[in-house]
């Protein structure tokens, strides 16, 4: 056990660390796009966008080490995002990379590296939640074209993005749901596409629907062979990472948190001096820090090349339960300026902790409620039996 | 011994339901709170449960009600919120305990009928910070002023600030507390609503820009004792509401965990649906049991009122905050869209907590209260 | 609703005081077996033994709701209990009462009112628990006797009991398991008993195995029809109370809790002084009152002749929650000395909470555990489907 | 950046495991714990691990040890605590942290070789109230006498007292905390073993009646900060014992939720049973982790030990509470018998929660350390 760096990893920090002061000001306006697109750039110049990637497509061929060097120290300077292309350089372009033709590398690779536009993934339907062996949508071969007809939701980003990597049926295999299901990649403005965004509670869309009225899709834009999706799909799935950049973003939180409980007055003192409210931060932190110790022990496996298997539900899991609590706690602290949004002279910080208490279902959904992860971890490292 | 409702109860009980079934089902209620610009209840209906007598439910007869308790009350309530029925009717009932607990024969002959038959909207403006409302918090300070006082200074978290026309606020007056009935188009009074995230209900500020008050408008009942047998009141009624919502989260929960079908069977089936649910079953009878027991108390054994009304709004808002987030997750990724009704609760939860004392307030007065 | 009692019922709680004030003084020694046979006596002459059961077989033709005023007014004087034969009065008694014999209600019926012997419920077999439907002790009638072989399991008192009422299969049934159970009432020293005793986690013990070898029962001591048995247990089970005398209990643990929270130093302050220390006792204290509530509003429901239906397992669930916590908190806050039990100088209260601590489970195991409650509040109040 | 353990961690695991398992089953646990009249442990065990290098494991080379440091001692207790081997491991190995971290070159010389051959079995007497061991609530007085000192009082919930011969002492020396090595056999010590729910852990009373010490006894560190980074090691060790156990008490409870047949299928198909079970995974997976960095913190890192240890303490212990009652409540009827095993990990669990600071304790300590 060495939780410290080698001189090589110290050396790749620095490097980080002084690109970070040199490229980001602590006051930069994150929000200001004309700034991200030049941080997007100078990163790209230096071959951190897909740094995980081999060079030969463009990527920075670096190690997982390296990598998560680099997402802890962007995250703890509340970096933009590494690429702006967040489902291109998570999901399409690992599986390109591993099943896509020379050409369909060469077309899409530069474009998800520059962030030239958005990508977004049709995986989830409706009733089916996140069974993928029970896909509904179809593709039927006509020539050579694939006719789509069917639906999607919760696809991320949809209305943004200029193409889908989209799951459907080509076949029924009563005996494996999984086979027959073969992976497109989809202009979002091909006809016969409709996108319907979803409202959340908190009023805000991140989520859509997309609907499928025979959508024309090229056989030369199908990734991986017919009825190969499910294994295209799991490569992707194997690109999760080991929580360590969410860590940071919980971290922030919880500094934020502890700021809101100093400044909060409950019957005439700080709410931070109150111990109910200090064994509560004082749990939220100690959680963080389990999901991050977690996620450097899981590291380890990786760097040792152990294959993680279902050691992600357990930081998902606690990931969605802490975003969950310290939400609802941090409202719960302000008295009854809990209630109060943005725009109410008594709300605390803007109302961001409204927003948190509104917003955890968008993390939680991501990658499976937490019923599903608790049957992951129960089923596949516990090994009871199926339901 | 009888621990159950009359028969003229449960008659109120279903008579309120079915009006709000047919004229304020939920879609209504998201019409009403979401309209732009809108105060957050309809005139129109307003008129009507005016009519119906819910306005004037614990008005004595003499001043135009019906002249019921507390117990009639928690029914009623109960109902509108499990309607989420968005409307000022839970701060008007308010308004009129206090003028009950603290008015003169006149001061009540002179607003309760307005109150009854809602051409008023009542509100007690009870807090000044975020802090629950207790008689040491009330600071805010009546100048005398010839036989009556001026009032300078802000109450904050008033319900229904932007509807309410009729005001109860809190004072000191010399070394005592004294309460003010204190008019919407009272010179120096403004008003300012925020926005809040639970679009059923209202809050904001009361700003008292040197009103007058006189003798008349001052409550003839005073002190810390009324201020707080006013508060339990509230916090009775409260409670009331948030039982109800509390009860349609799981019936909404409940019925969505029959009907919704996940890898081909209803997912009421799977103990992670079916325990979270019984639990919120067993929680909401608890607390409905704790709720009624403490109404009855209010009017018939006042000593053992103040411990039974914090058990209640400790017990049910703490139990009601957990059920408006497991309503959302277990109606799984829906639950959370602005489409579907889980989300409504939610809300409800979160402004009901905090109002009137959040459960560290409720449990360490049930400690005190318990000898501890 | 009025929560005051009636003229009559009020003069009738104060003839339990008055009575209680006579012969149950504050001091008496509840563990003097000669004082507790004195006691049962004088309950025995004022037909209270056996209160709400009929005159004319010798039970008192109380009502309910001054059942409950007696049971409150004993549980809060700490008294022993109504009749020393607990199952007898609980289980045996109103079952005999409705589907015995004559012959049997007048052999069994006055010794179970005086608490002549004890009785004990042959009902759990092994691998089973609480499903009675899949009983599979067998009974075969041979002439004028059933054979009885098989196995019974959590036997309360069995080591003490001189008969059993015992639900034996005498057929198969494919459609209805509950069919083809009988009951027959069985002297446990009928050759071919083998009593062992379950040794549980505190030391003692208070259930056994029960097993039968060949074990020949005369016809007449079957208690209804033959496949009749599932029938009687039910009438049985329907005599559950609404839990009124269990709150008294918990709410006496709760009062020492109180003490030892005051008698006890948290960095040399009272315990009772720290803030989580009283959320915690007064959330226990709201839960206590909350069963107790319910129970008033389930005893109103039979008062008003509503049927009771699954909401006993409201008040199991509760106790159970209650009886666990309290016993693992009251623990909790004697620090270092939470884990010493009787006979360590530093035991608080000679070792009492130690002992509620490992002791739950009777209560637990009473009535099912709490996942089977919730199932049945589940599936039977909110009609969610079996699995 | 490597967060696993070594090629020889892994072996001393594996072997300290297979050592267990074949000599220690829980069988022998019960077998040596409920002797009448026991000590609560097996000379004859004590004696093979003493052989096996255990006791020495964090001794100096020097004085007969194999110098190794607190995550090989993790490694080690991980395991003992796994199978509730009941022996004075713990209490000894706290004992040589003790006198590392105290004891000059003369005094580790003295005792550290007896200590790692088991012919000495050692104990930290760090408590005299039922309240966490910290600097202020050392008040026993040390009276000088000569070079040396006499002790009068007593030390209570000291681990082990019934076995130990070596007790680690901490006294007020003038203004200073000071500690001493008590032997058990000195004129006036005198001892008491405390009966308790655990019968693998064994606390008790160290009465100290006018007992001196020379200087060559007092440790030549002194000071608050050394008392508390005594207490730290003290509260890993303990941490990792915790860790093991209830990772026992889970692949126990798992393995019968497989095996257990109700209603025609496993116990261990219902999300009644696999919910709990997963939590309780999650639970000991990230208690780990704290204790292996804190452990890693102890040796490397040292400004950061106290935090992480307590994060340790705090998340494992209270985890391991929930985790006890949890598998005797999944066991269902059995859970609750004698013959059953989990209800032995359940008083393992009462016992390992207030030690060296319960979690309301370790937690604040987090709160101050991180700023509040």
């Amino acid at each position: 056990m060495d939780l410290t760096l080698t001189p090589e990893e110290e050396a790749f920090r620095d490097e980080v660390r002084a690109f970070l002061d040199e490229n980001l000001p602590q006051d930069a306006n994150r929000a200001d796009p004309g700034f991200v697109a030049e941080w997007q750039r100078k990163l790209r110049a230096k071959r951190w966008v897909g740094f995980s990637w081999p060079a030969e497509v463009g990527g920075g061929g670096g190690s997982i080490m390296q990598q998560a060097i680099l997402k802890e120290e962007m995250a703890r300077r509340k970096a933009p995002p590494l690429g702006s292309c967040f489902m291109g350089l998570t999901w399409v372009g690992p599986a390109i990379i591993a099943y896509g033709s020379e050409e369909q590398k060469q077309r899409f690779i530069p474009d998800i590296l520059d962030g030239a536009y958005q990508w977004c993934t049709g995986y989830s339907e409706p009733d089916h939640g996140s069974d993928l062996g029970a896909l509904q949508c179809k593709a039927v071969r006509e020539g050579d074209e694939y006719v789509v007809n069917g639906q999607k939701i919760w696809t991320s980003i949809a209305m943004w993005s200029k193409w889908i990597i989209l799951l459907v049926r080509t076949s029924q295999h009563a005996d494996d749901k999984h086979q027959g299901i073969t992976c497109l990649l989809v202009p979002m403005d091909t006809p016969g596409i409709t996108v319907r965004p979803i409202k959340n509670m908190a009023g805000g869309a991140m989520f859509a629907e997309v609907f499928f009225d025979d959508v024309r899709v090229p056989v030369e834009l199908r990734l991986g062979a017919e009825g190969e999706g499910w294994k295209v799909t799991i490569t992707a799935l194997a690109h999760e990472r080991s929580g360590i950049a969410e860590v940071e973003s919980l971290t922030r939180n919880l500094e934020a948190l502890k700021r809101l409980a100093q400044k909060t007055t409950r019957g005439g003192r700080p709410a931070s001096e109150d111990p109910g409210v200090r064994a509560r931060i004082a749990r939220f932190e100690t959680r963080i820090q389990a999901m991050r110790m977690n996620g450097l022990r899981y590291l380890t496996k990786q760097l040792r090349g152990e294959p993680l298997g279902s050691e992600t539900s357990v930081s998902k899991l606690l990931r969605a339960q802490l975003e969950v609590e310290m939400g609802d706690f941090a409202v719960e602290i302000q008295g009854a300026a809990g209630p109060l949004v943005e725009g109410a002279e008594a709300a605390a910080d803007g109302g961001r902790w409204q927003k948190m208490a509104l917003s955890w279902p968008e993390v939680v959904i991501g990658g499976g409620t937490p019923n599903i992860q608790k049957n992951i971890i129960a089923e596949r490292i516990l090994g009871l039996p199926k339901d | 011994m009888d621990f159950g409702f009359t028969e003229e109860q449960e008659l109120l009980r279903s008579e309120v339901r079915k009006y709000l079934d047919a004229k304020c089902p939920l879609e209504q209620v998201r019409a009403i709170s979401e309209a732009e610009g809108g105060a957050g209840f309809s005139p129109e209906l307003w008129k009507e449960i005016a009519e119906l007598g819910w306005l004037g439910l614990c008005v004595p007869e003499v001043h135009g009600g019906a002249g019921l308790g507390q117990v009639d009350l928690v029914v009623l309530l109960e109902e509108t919120g499990r309607s989420l029925f968005p409307s000022p009717l839970l701060a008007t009932s308010l308004a009129v305990a206090a003028l009950r607990e603290a008015g003169s024969e006149e001061q009540q002959a002179r607003w309760l009928p307005s109150l009854a038959d809602g051409t008023a909207i009542g509100s007690p403006a009870l807090q000044e910070d975020a802090d629950p409302p207790t008689p040491e918090r009330v600071s805010l300070v009546g100048t005398p002023d010839g036989d009556g006082f001026v009032l300078r200074g802000e109450k904050r978290f008033v319900p229904d600030a932007g509807a309410a026309t009729l005001f109860v606020v809190p004072f000191r007056a010399g070394s005592e507390l004294a309460l003010a009935v204190v008019e919407r188009d009272a010179a120096g009074v403004s008003l300012e609503a925020w926005p809040g995230m639970d679009l059923t209900k209202r809050l904001g500020r009361l700003v008292l820009d040197g009103v007058r008050v006189g003798p008349d408008a001052v409550l003839a009942e005073r002190g810390d004792a009324v201020f707080e047998r006013i508060v339990d009141r509230a916090t009775a009624g409260l409670t009331a509401e948030i039982v109800g919502a509390a009860d349609g989260a799981v019936v909404l929960t409940a019925e969505y965990a029959k009907d919704r079908i996940q890898f081909g069977s209803p997912i009421g089936r799977y103990q992670g649906v079916k325990h979270p649910l019984a639990e919120m079953y067993v929680d909401v009878e608890s607390s409905k049991s704790l709720l009624y027991y403490a109404a009855w108390a209010l009017d018939e054994s006042p000593a053992e009122a103040p411990r039974y009304v914090s058990m209640a709004k400790a017990y049910a808002s703490e139990a009601f905050a957990r059920i408006g987030i497991d309503a959302v997750q277990l109606h799984g990724a829906v639950g959370y869209t602005w489409e579907f009704d889980a989300h409504l609760y939610l809300k409800r939860s979160k402004w009901a907590r905090p109002m009137y004392g959040d459960s560290d307030f409720h449990y360490e007065r049930v400690a005190a209260l318990g000898g501890l």
